[in-house]
């Protein structure tokens, strides 16, 4: 004989497997939702890795280093001193483009710069937070390249951030020089901030 | 004898279902309007800062910590009455009210979790207590009370629930199985999750329920301990001893089973529960609290007794001198000693007004308490130098009050749509007879 | 280093100050760990590098501040062309390196958005051209200038021209003028002489009513020099003996061996009988009055300080306060002559010592003519000789001020005044030194210094730098003198400008025989008396409107943001008020109602009220305190006092003062010390510990710091210092008063009856610091060379570190404090500036440790002794606070650390300070 | 798709005769629907007790192991912090955490493994289908009999004394 279905059942098998997708489906939303912002931050997206920046000129740095052989130090005069690496003055390169391409349309800024007499306002690539205390000087000194964190620059035709420049990059290379992982001057907080 | 379960059953969940009517509205209404304060007061203080608190040099903790403690103080009968009562099978008296507990265990734990967050001079990172991998490579210092505490609190928190939802399920089943409407009978449904009471359910069940009981008793006693270690690992006066747990777990239980005894009351009466929620239940919450009254009191002696024989110079003269504290002080021992003492007599354990009156004397005296005990030793630190005064303003005042009605309308809305007596359990327990 | 900074254009400010301004705010973003992404920030760099300008690197130049006329040689800290701190020049005599509050916070001014930032004429914006066309203009006939004393040739130059083009009335007004000082002296020398004290050869120094260590134009180098006499290790000599009277305990009083609480008035009295005990020639019915009205105890106490002075002949002092009538300094100059002391007596700097003219005339003046106050605010100062009148009658007036005051309003123009630092100048110091003062930063807006105004009325076109130039060369060769100008500037001073030494000798006079006379007659009946004094902080009141001056707590009684009456516990009690119950005080002229405030040591017999506030503006200033000028023209008054009825909060930092039996603030007598040298070994040194100790924690460069208590005066040069080495925020008030005062050093103040202690207390450093191990984020923590660290943008804000701390010295961050206006360009970029909600507190400086650290590398060098500098040490005028490595040897730090009186605050704590303290030794003579 | 018989009992006596009869007859795919636990019931049935308290004590030992584990590799081992001289690996401030996650992750555990062994999160049944079934959860018993039991046939009067009895799950 046929049992005919109970008309005051609530629940129908389909409702019930839709019940447990939605539950199970909640548990890993929220642990998705937890992890999301973890792997998120760990992107290039995020930290701005590698895209290049329109600078107010076409400057490029293969021709200057790679061509040219000019040293960094040459432009980014104090880098081997000061807490500043130093970002050359208009006076410094009208020192070369005075003579090198002085009518060339690149470099048109550049003699409007001197002219008028207002500064370039270059965008800032690697930006560390102001609380965040680097001292170009002692890493140089301390045998540190340019390219470890500023990345291969005398082949960037644009300038365009190399590493993510976060605490746990710096600590990375900061314990490298150590042979334990045990606090060190280099790895205690008022190395960087104060 | 199912004509037993049949009564049972549909005599309580007839009361149960019973709507509070205008009393209801209106009391929900006041706890809502005072939520609306907790939330405004909440607001002005992220916007603003914390300095719109009374909070300063020296008393860098005041009222948050304060109301911290006493509602994961009160949060801790609930645990107690339903988890230990039940592994010393005490359930002819513990089954009527271990739901009401329970609930009220869950949202004291609602609004004390509140505190420790708001409290920071920067909330938005209260997250750094937890232990996620950040791309600083820095991690939480599991050596201060703090981290202890969060992990305390969020632990008993998640295992109350899950103990209290457990219990729920049978009753969400009875109710979706008979509810009037087809709508609740849903809702139900949803929330019993397919609970058929068959023979293997329940035989899982009841272990279950004995494991959740057993992991939530000890927790009852490690929450409080680790929230005094807040203070005990200190180096101000009168936090620093080895007094603090016992003493701060047995004020917990005390101040927890006032507020059993304050919620019980009205609700035997307006529901009309005097039968279910009998005299009995009530006196034996009463002897508890006599108890851990005394226990308290000993604390205070003991405290004493201790700035005394160590003859700390700092202790003694916190414990023996006279402070801005010590109307706090004198208020809280003749609210936590003295008025718990007419419950030796049996007269006073049986009448009702009585036991109000005490429990509510009891829930201010232990807030005292804590005011003492957060406030008055940095008041009165080691360099009198540094010694300061202290005032709550405004926005402290509204975020108590404010927690206090929000406590009101998450229990008004439990008493209105959910099961607040175990039905299933009380059904057990007629069986058995 | 070059002099001129004009061509200067500090346009990596533009960052620095995007910079601050992002940080300021508090970008939630940055800290969570997000990034900023490329291209968010600008670099903009020179057009042409300025050669002496390196971004980020501190440059130093010397400057010089006026107070009153004298002259402060200071060294200019400038970031990126903005001068951001302040220290005494050590090469300059007012100075010699150690600072005073207000020269420590006279930075701050300088970027003060409350200054007045446009030249007015009537009302109506005008420019310095037009208002300089206007006094180039200016009819022959009377001119009045109206300014406190001056001391610069060059100005005085210009005068003279002016005088030849006008006639000439200079009123010289300042209210803390020492001109009874020049009364005086003129008294017994036959005119007004400056006496040139050295206290490094006095064995005993007596202080009738003077702060000389507190106030006055060479506190700071007095302070060091007598410091120099505080050391109880040293030989027998080592340690000289400070005998102060006083109404009202100063920080002189409070280093005092030997204190006498006594009304000013009695000072005469007190004089007289030291002066006729020690054999000066005086008639004999003066000794018998002053004898007669002294009470017992100052009396044997006068004969005390004879027997010393006798018996220290030829080696002592005797200070008269400047607000003790002429006669008195002329008393001490008498007894200096009898004790055969060496004094050294020269012309006076300032340029009219006794004043020719006098505010009241220029008041009762019926056509004055034009009338230029110049720095200086009458209406407020002189309120009994309504001036707004005669600036009415007058033709032509106008007004120069930093700010607008009281006396701008009743001016027809006024002319933004130029900040010390932002002009050129030559003040001379109290013994003549000159030192030539050069802007280090270009003004803001339109203003004009008192050179410039005073060169145009003389007809002169040249700028000030060109008159300051050739004002010095005189007729030097220019070749010559460009080495000589050069050095100048190099150094702060001008070699061998010092006045020399006049022979001469005192002789007592009838005038002054009068002049006690009338001094030591009773005084009125049912009056008490009101003594006015400088503010330690706002000076005269000039400095009201500075943030970190009003917020200094009082030396003494730890009021911030305001003055009261201070009154001993007796005086208290019989007026039947207690602190913060208001008071009515009745003067000869006006009345003033304020706070009572009880203070230990205060004479029962006088109320002290502070000058310089209660002023109507700017904004800051206005209405905090009370004004008592309108109480009577003198300093010293007779006065009714009453109970007001009614109370007034008074914010102080530090309300109790007792040690309540805990060892916290030790002090000895020398004697007692030289019999027990070890009696402070039980507050020192290690303690059981259940924790590992030692071992390998602590490797390298180990960094502590010790404070002499023996010699801290309580100045509170250290807490302005550190104020602005580290951005450290005002809070105003309200949140003083709350017990959130942000001050990362603070003076600790104990009295018990006689024995004060100075404490500093700062950040101890604790090698087993409680604040650490509370810290649930890692917010605090420990460095290998024995830091204290505070991590600001890794704190949350719990707050568990500073309940967990027994010194109470971390402060924390109720509001957002920062400033976004003008005065974020003071902020040092090497401090992160603090957001709201985050714990901070002293770090031992630990910017200048690691640019030490990094300048040391760079150079392929250690780091050398006495390198790091904290902003406290280098402010302190005594030498009190040392910093330095823990294994230094011949270093003053070194030598303080190996003292026997070194002991560590709550040493049964076992927190291990690194900061330590020497007990204070006192040197009280036997049976006085 | 599951099948079977249903009988609905007035009380648990009843259903415990009915049980006995029903397994004397060969029957063994049995289960049973109440308001209240019964151990005699699970008695009859022959079913032994519950032993979930495994699932809560392995999870709260890997809880308690994980935390202490991670406590250790984050503070002693990947950033040893310098605090107030404190060494970095300090087992008793460790084991607070450790003792509390061991609870949490027990309860956990258990309780998942309850949600699992009672096949619960499942909102519709076969025999929710029989009329009446509702009384399971009010004050009635009910026998279920699976549709697929070898000895269904020889199941004969075995049911006579229930309530009522029903086939549920489509054809029988």
């Amino acid at each position: 004989m046929r049992c005919s279905p109970n008309p005051v059942a609530l629940f129908t098998p389909t409702a019930s497997a839709v019940y447990r997708g939605v539950v199970i489906g909640a548990v890993v939303a929220v642990g998705a939702a937890l992890c999301a912002p973890m792997i998120y931050i760990r992107t290039g997206y995020a930290s701005g890795e590698g895209d290049p920046v329109e600078q107010p000129i076409e400057f490029d740095h293969r021709h200057h280093v790679r061509d040219d052989g000019i040293d960094c130090v040459y432009c980014h005069s104090t880098v081997e001193t000061e807490a500043y690496a130093g970002i050359p003055s208009t006076e410094r390169c009208m020192g070369c483009h005075g003579q090198v391409w002085p009518d060339s349309p690149e470099t048109a800024p550049l003699r409007a710069s001197w002219e008028t007499h207002t500064p370039i306002r270059w965008k800032r690539i690697n930006a560390l937070p102001d609380y965040v205390y680097f001292h170009h000087g002692v890493h140089v000194q301390a045998g540190v390249a340019c390219a470890s964190c500023h990345g291969d620059v005398r082949n960037m035709a644009r300038v365009s951030k190399a590493h993510d420049l976060s605490m746990k990059f710096c600590l990375d290379c900061h314990r490298s020089t150590q042979d334990s992982r045990a606090i060190t001057h280099l790895t205690t907080c008022t190395t960087c901030h104060r | 004898m199912s004509e037993k379960l049949r009564d049972l059953h549909d005599d309580v969940f007839g009361r149960m279902r019973a709507r509070g009517g205008r009393q209801w509205r209106i009391a929900f209404g006041v706890c809502g309007l005072f939520t609306l304060l907790l939330v405004g007061s909440l607001s002005w203080t992220i916007y603003k800062g914390i300095g719109v608190w009374g909070t300063n040099m020296p008393a860098a903790w005041a009222f948050a910590i304060i109301n911290f403690v006493w509602w994961i103080g009160i949060g801790h009968a609930g645990t107690f009455i339903s988890a230990i009562l039940y592994l010393l099978e005490q359930n002819s008296w513990r089954n009527p009210i271990s739901r009401l507990t329970e609930t009220m265990t869950i949202f004291a734990v609602v609004q004390a979790g509140l505190f420790p967050i708001f409290h920071l001079g920067r909330p938005w990172f209260a997250y750094w207590l937890f232990p996620y991998p950040d791309i600083m490579g820095v991690w939480p210092n599991v050596k201060s009370a703090l981290p202890w505490d969060a992990a305390a609190v969020s632990t008993y928190f998640t295992v109350s629930v899950l103990f209290w939802f457990t219990g729920l399920l049978p009753d969400l089943a009875s109710l979706r199985d008979h509810a009037p409407t087809r709508r609740q009978r849903i809702l139900y449904g949803l929330l019993a999750m397919g609970w058929r009471g068959d023979a293997r359910s329940w035989r899982h069940y009841k272990v279950t329920y004995l494991m959740l009981a057993s992991i939530a008793a000890p927790l009852v006693i490690s929450v409080h301990s680790v929230v005094s270690s807040d203070f005990a690992i200190g180096l101000t006066p009168g936090w620093h001893t080895t007094l603090q747990p016992p003493y701060f777990v047995a004020g917990a239980i005390f101040s927890g089973f006032a507020m059993v005894i304050v919620l019980a009351i009205p609700v035997r009466f307006f529901y009309r529960l005097e039968h279910v929620i009998t005299d009995r239940v009530l006196e034996n919450c009463a002897k508890l609290m006599l108890i851990t009254g005394c226990i308290v009191a000993y604390g205070y002696m003991m405290e004493h007794f201790g700035a005394y024989y160590t003859g700390d110079a700092d202790e003694r003269s916190l414990m023996f001198g006279f402070h801005p504290t010590s109307i706090a002080f004198w208020m809280m021992i003749s609210c936590n000693v003295l008025a718990p003492q007419v419950l030796w007599l049996r007269r006073a354990r049986r009448s009702k007004v009585v036991l109000l009156i005490v429990s509510l004397l009891v829930l201010l005296g232990m807030w005292l308490e804590r005011y003492v005990i957060v406030v008055q030793g940095l008041l009165r630190d080691q360099l009198p130098s540094a010694w300061g005064n202290y005032m709550p303003t405004i926005v402290d005042l509204g975020i108590l009050a404010g927690t206090l009605g929000f406590f009101g309308l998450l229990f008004l809305a439990f008493l209105r749509f959910m099961p607040f007596i175990p039905v299933s359990e009380l059904k057990e327990e007629a069986v058995l007879e | 280093m070059k002099g001129d900074l004009h061509s200067l254009v500090p346009r990596v400010e533009v960052t620095r100050r995007a910079a601050l301004k992002l940080l300021a705010t508090g970008v939630a973003a940055l800290e969570t760990g997000c990034f900023e992404r490329p291209g968010d920030r600008e670099i903009v760099p020179y057009v042409q590098e300025p050669p002496e300008l390196r971004p980020g690197v501190t440059t130093r130049y010397t400057g010089v501040l006026s107070l009153d006329g004298f002259g402060y040689g200071v060294i200019v800290d400038t970031h990126d062309g903005r001068p951001t701190k302040l220290d005494g020049n050590p090469a300059h005599p007012a100075t010699l390196g150690g600072s005073l509050p207000w020269l420590q916070a006279r930075i701050l001014d300088l970027y003060d958005p409350q200054r007045s930032r446009e030249p007015t004429m009537l009302g109506q914006p005008a420019s310095w051209a037009a208002i300089a066309a206007q006094l180039r203009a200016l009819p022959r006939g009377p001119l009045w200038i109206v300014m406190p004393p001056q001391t610069s040739p060059t100005i005085a130059a210009l005068l003279a021209r002016i005088a030849a083009r006008h006639d000439l009335r200079v009123v010289t007004h300042a209210p803390l003028a020492r001109t009874a000082v020049y009364r005086g002296h003129e008294l017994v020398y036959g005119r007004p002489l400056e006496q040139q004290l050295d206290l490094a050869r006095a064995d005993v120094v007596v202080a009738l009513d003077a702060d000389l260590l507190g106030t006055g134009p060479m506190a700071a180098a007095w302070s060091r020099a007598f410091a120099s006499r505080r050391k109880p290790e040293g030989g027998p000599r080592s340690m000289n003996r400070l005998w102060v009277a006083e109404p009202m305990q100063t920080p002189t009083g409070t280093l005092a061996d030997e204190r006498l609480p006594i009304a000013a008035g009695e000072i005469a009295a007190l004089a007289t009988l030291i002066a006729a005990e020690v054999g000066v020639a005086l008639p004999a019915s003066l000794g018998q009055t002053a004898q007669a009205r002294l009470g017992e105890r100052a009396a044997s106490w006068a004969r005390h300080v004879a027997a010393d002075l006798v018996a220290h002949r030829g080696a002592s002092a005797i200070i008269a306060g400047d607000r003790q009538p002429p006669v008195v300094h002329a008393l001490a100059r008498m007894i200096d002559h009898a004790l055969g002391n060496p004094v050294v007596m020269t012309t006076p700097a300032v340029l009219d010592p006794l004043p020719t003219h006098g505010l009241d005339e220029l008041a009762s003046a019926a056509n004055p003519g034009a009338v230029l106050v110049l720095d200086c605010d009458p209406l407020y100062t002189a309120p009994h000789l309504h001036l707004a009148g005669v600036l009415a009658r007058s033709t032509f007036s106008l007004h120069a001020g930093l700010y607008a005051n009281a006396t701008t309003a009743a001016c027809r123009g006024h002319i933004p005044l130029a900040h010390d630092l932002e002009t050129w100048t030559d003040p001379r110091a109290l013994d003549g030194t000159l030192a030539i003062g050069q802007p280090t930063i270009r003004p803001r807006f339109e203003v004009a210094s008192i050179i410039d105004v005073l060169a145009e009325l003389a007809g002169v076109t040249l700028d000030a730098r060109t008159l300051v130039h050739d004002q010095l060369r005189g007729q030097a060769a220019l070749d010559v003198f460009d080495t000589a100008w050069t050095t100048a500037l190099r150094t702060g001073v001008v070699a061998g400008s010092a006045f020399r030494a006049e022979t001469i000798t005192p002789t007592w006079r009838s005038p002054a025989t009068d002049a006690l006379a009338a001094l030591l007659a009773p005084p009125p009946a049912n009056t008490v008396e009101v003594a006015l004094a400088p503010s330690p902080a706002l000076h005269d009141g000039r400095f009201a409107p500075n943030a970190w001056l009003q917020e200094l707590p009082h030396p003494i009684t730890k009021q911030t943001w305001g003055n009261a009456a201070l009154m001993s516990r007796a005086t208290a009690s019989a007026l039947g008020v207690s602190n913060e119950d208001l008071v009515r005080v009745r003067g000869p002229v006006g009345e003033a109602v304020l706070p009572a405030l009880i203070v230990e040591g205060a004479d029962d017999h006088a109320v002290t009220i502070e000058l310089g506030h209660g002023q109507h503006g700017p904004a800051i200033a206005a209405g905090i305190g009370t004004d008592v000028y309108g109480l009577g023209d003198a300093m010293i008054l007779r006065a009714t006092v009453s109970k007001a009825g009614g109370t007034r909060v008074v914010p102080r930092t530090q309300i109790y003062m007792a040690e309540h039996g805990r060892e916290i603030a030790p002090l000895v007598t020398l004697a007692a010390y030289q019999r027990d040298p070890k009696l402070a070994a039980h507050l020192r040194g290690d303690q059981a510990s259940l924790l590992p100790q030692g071992g390998d924690r602590f490797k390298g460069v180990q960094w502590g710091m010790t404070i002499d208590t023996s010699i801290c005066s309580g100045c509170s040069a250290c807490m302005v210092a550190c104020q602005a080495e580290n951005n450290v925020p005002t809070v105003g008030p309200e949140d003083v008063a709350k017990g959130r005062a942000m001050h990362w050093i603070r003076i600790d103040r104990y009295i018990e009856e006689e024995r004060v202690v100075n404490e500093p207390m700062l950040c101890q450093h604790c090698e087993n610091a409680p604040c650490e191990y509370v810290c649930p984020v890692n917010a605090t923590d420990h460095s290998p060379d024995g830091l204290n660290e505070q991590v600001y943008n890794r704190c949350v804000g719990t707050r568990f570190c500073a309940n967990n701390c027994p010194y109470k010295v971390r402060r924390f961050n109720w509001f957002a404090y920062e400033h976004e206006d003008s005065r974020s360009l003071q902020y040092n970029p090497d401090v992160t500036v603090r957001s709201r909600g985050v714990m901070e507190k002293c770090t031992y400086c630990v910017q200048r440790i690691r640019g030490a650290e990094h300048r040391a590398i760079v150079d392929h060098r250690a780091i050398q002794p006495g390198e790091v500098v904290t902003a406290c040490q280098a402010a302190c005028p005594t030498g009190a606070i040392q910093f330095g490595m823990l294994d230094e040897h011949d270093t003053a730090f070194a030598t303080m650390r190996a003292s026997r009186r070194r002991f560590e605050a709550l040493h049964d704590l076992g927190t291990r300070p690194r900061t330590q303290y020497l007990v204070k030794v006192t040197n009280p003579k036997e049976g006085a | 798709m599951r099948t079977g018989i249903a009988a609905e009992f007035a009380d648990e006596a009843t259903l415990l005769a009915a049980i006995h009869r029903v397994r004397d007859h060969g029957l063994t795919r049995l289960e049973t629907y109440g308001p209240v636990p019964s151990e005699a019931i699970d008695l009859a049935l022959g079913k032994e007790r519950s032993s979930l308290s495994v699932a809560a004590g392995i999870g709260g030992l890997c809880g308690a192991a994980g935390a202490y584990a991670l406590q250790w590799f984050l503070v002693a081992y990947l950033y040893p912090i310098d605090l107030g001289g404190r060494p970095p690996h300090m087992p008793l401030p460790y084991l607070i955490i450790t003792i509390e996650m061991g609870f949490l992750f027990g309860a956990i555990a258990v309780f998942v493994a309850f949600l699992v062994a009672c096949r619960l999160v499942r909102l519709w049944d076969p025999i929710n289908d029989v009329p009446g079934f509702e009384s399971a959860t009010r004050d009635h018993f009910w026998l279920a009999i699976d549709g697929d039991d070898p000895a269904l046939d020889r199941l004969g009067d075995a049911l006579d004394d229930a309530a009522r009895v029903a086939p549920f799950g489509g054809a029988a």
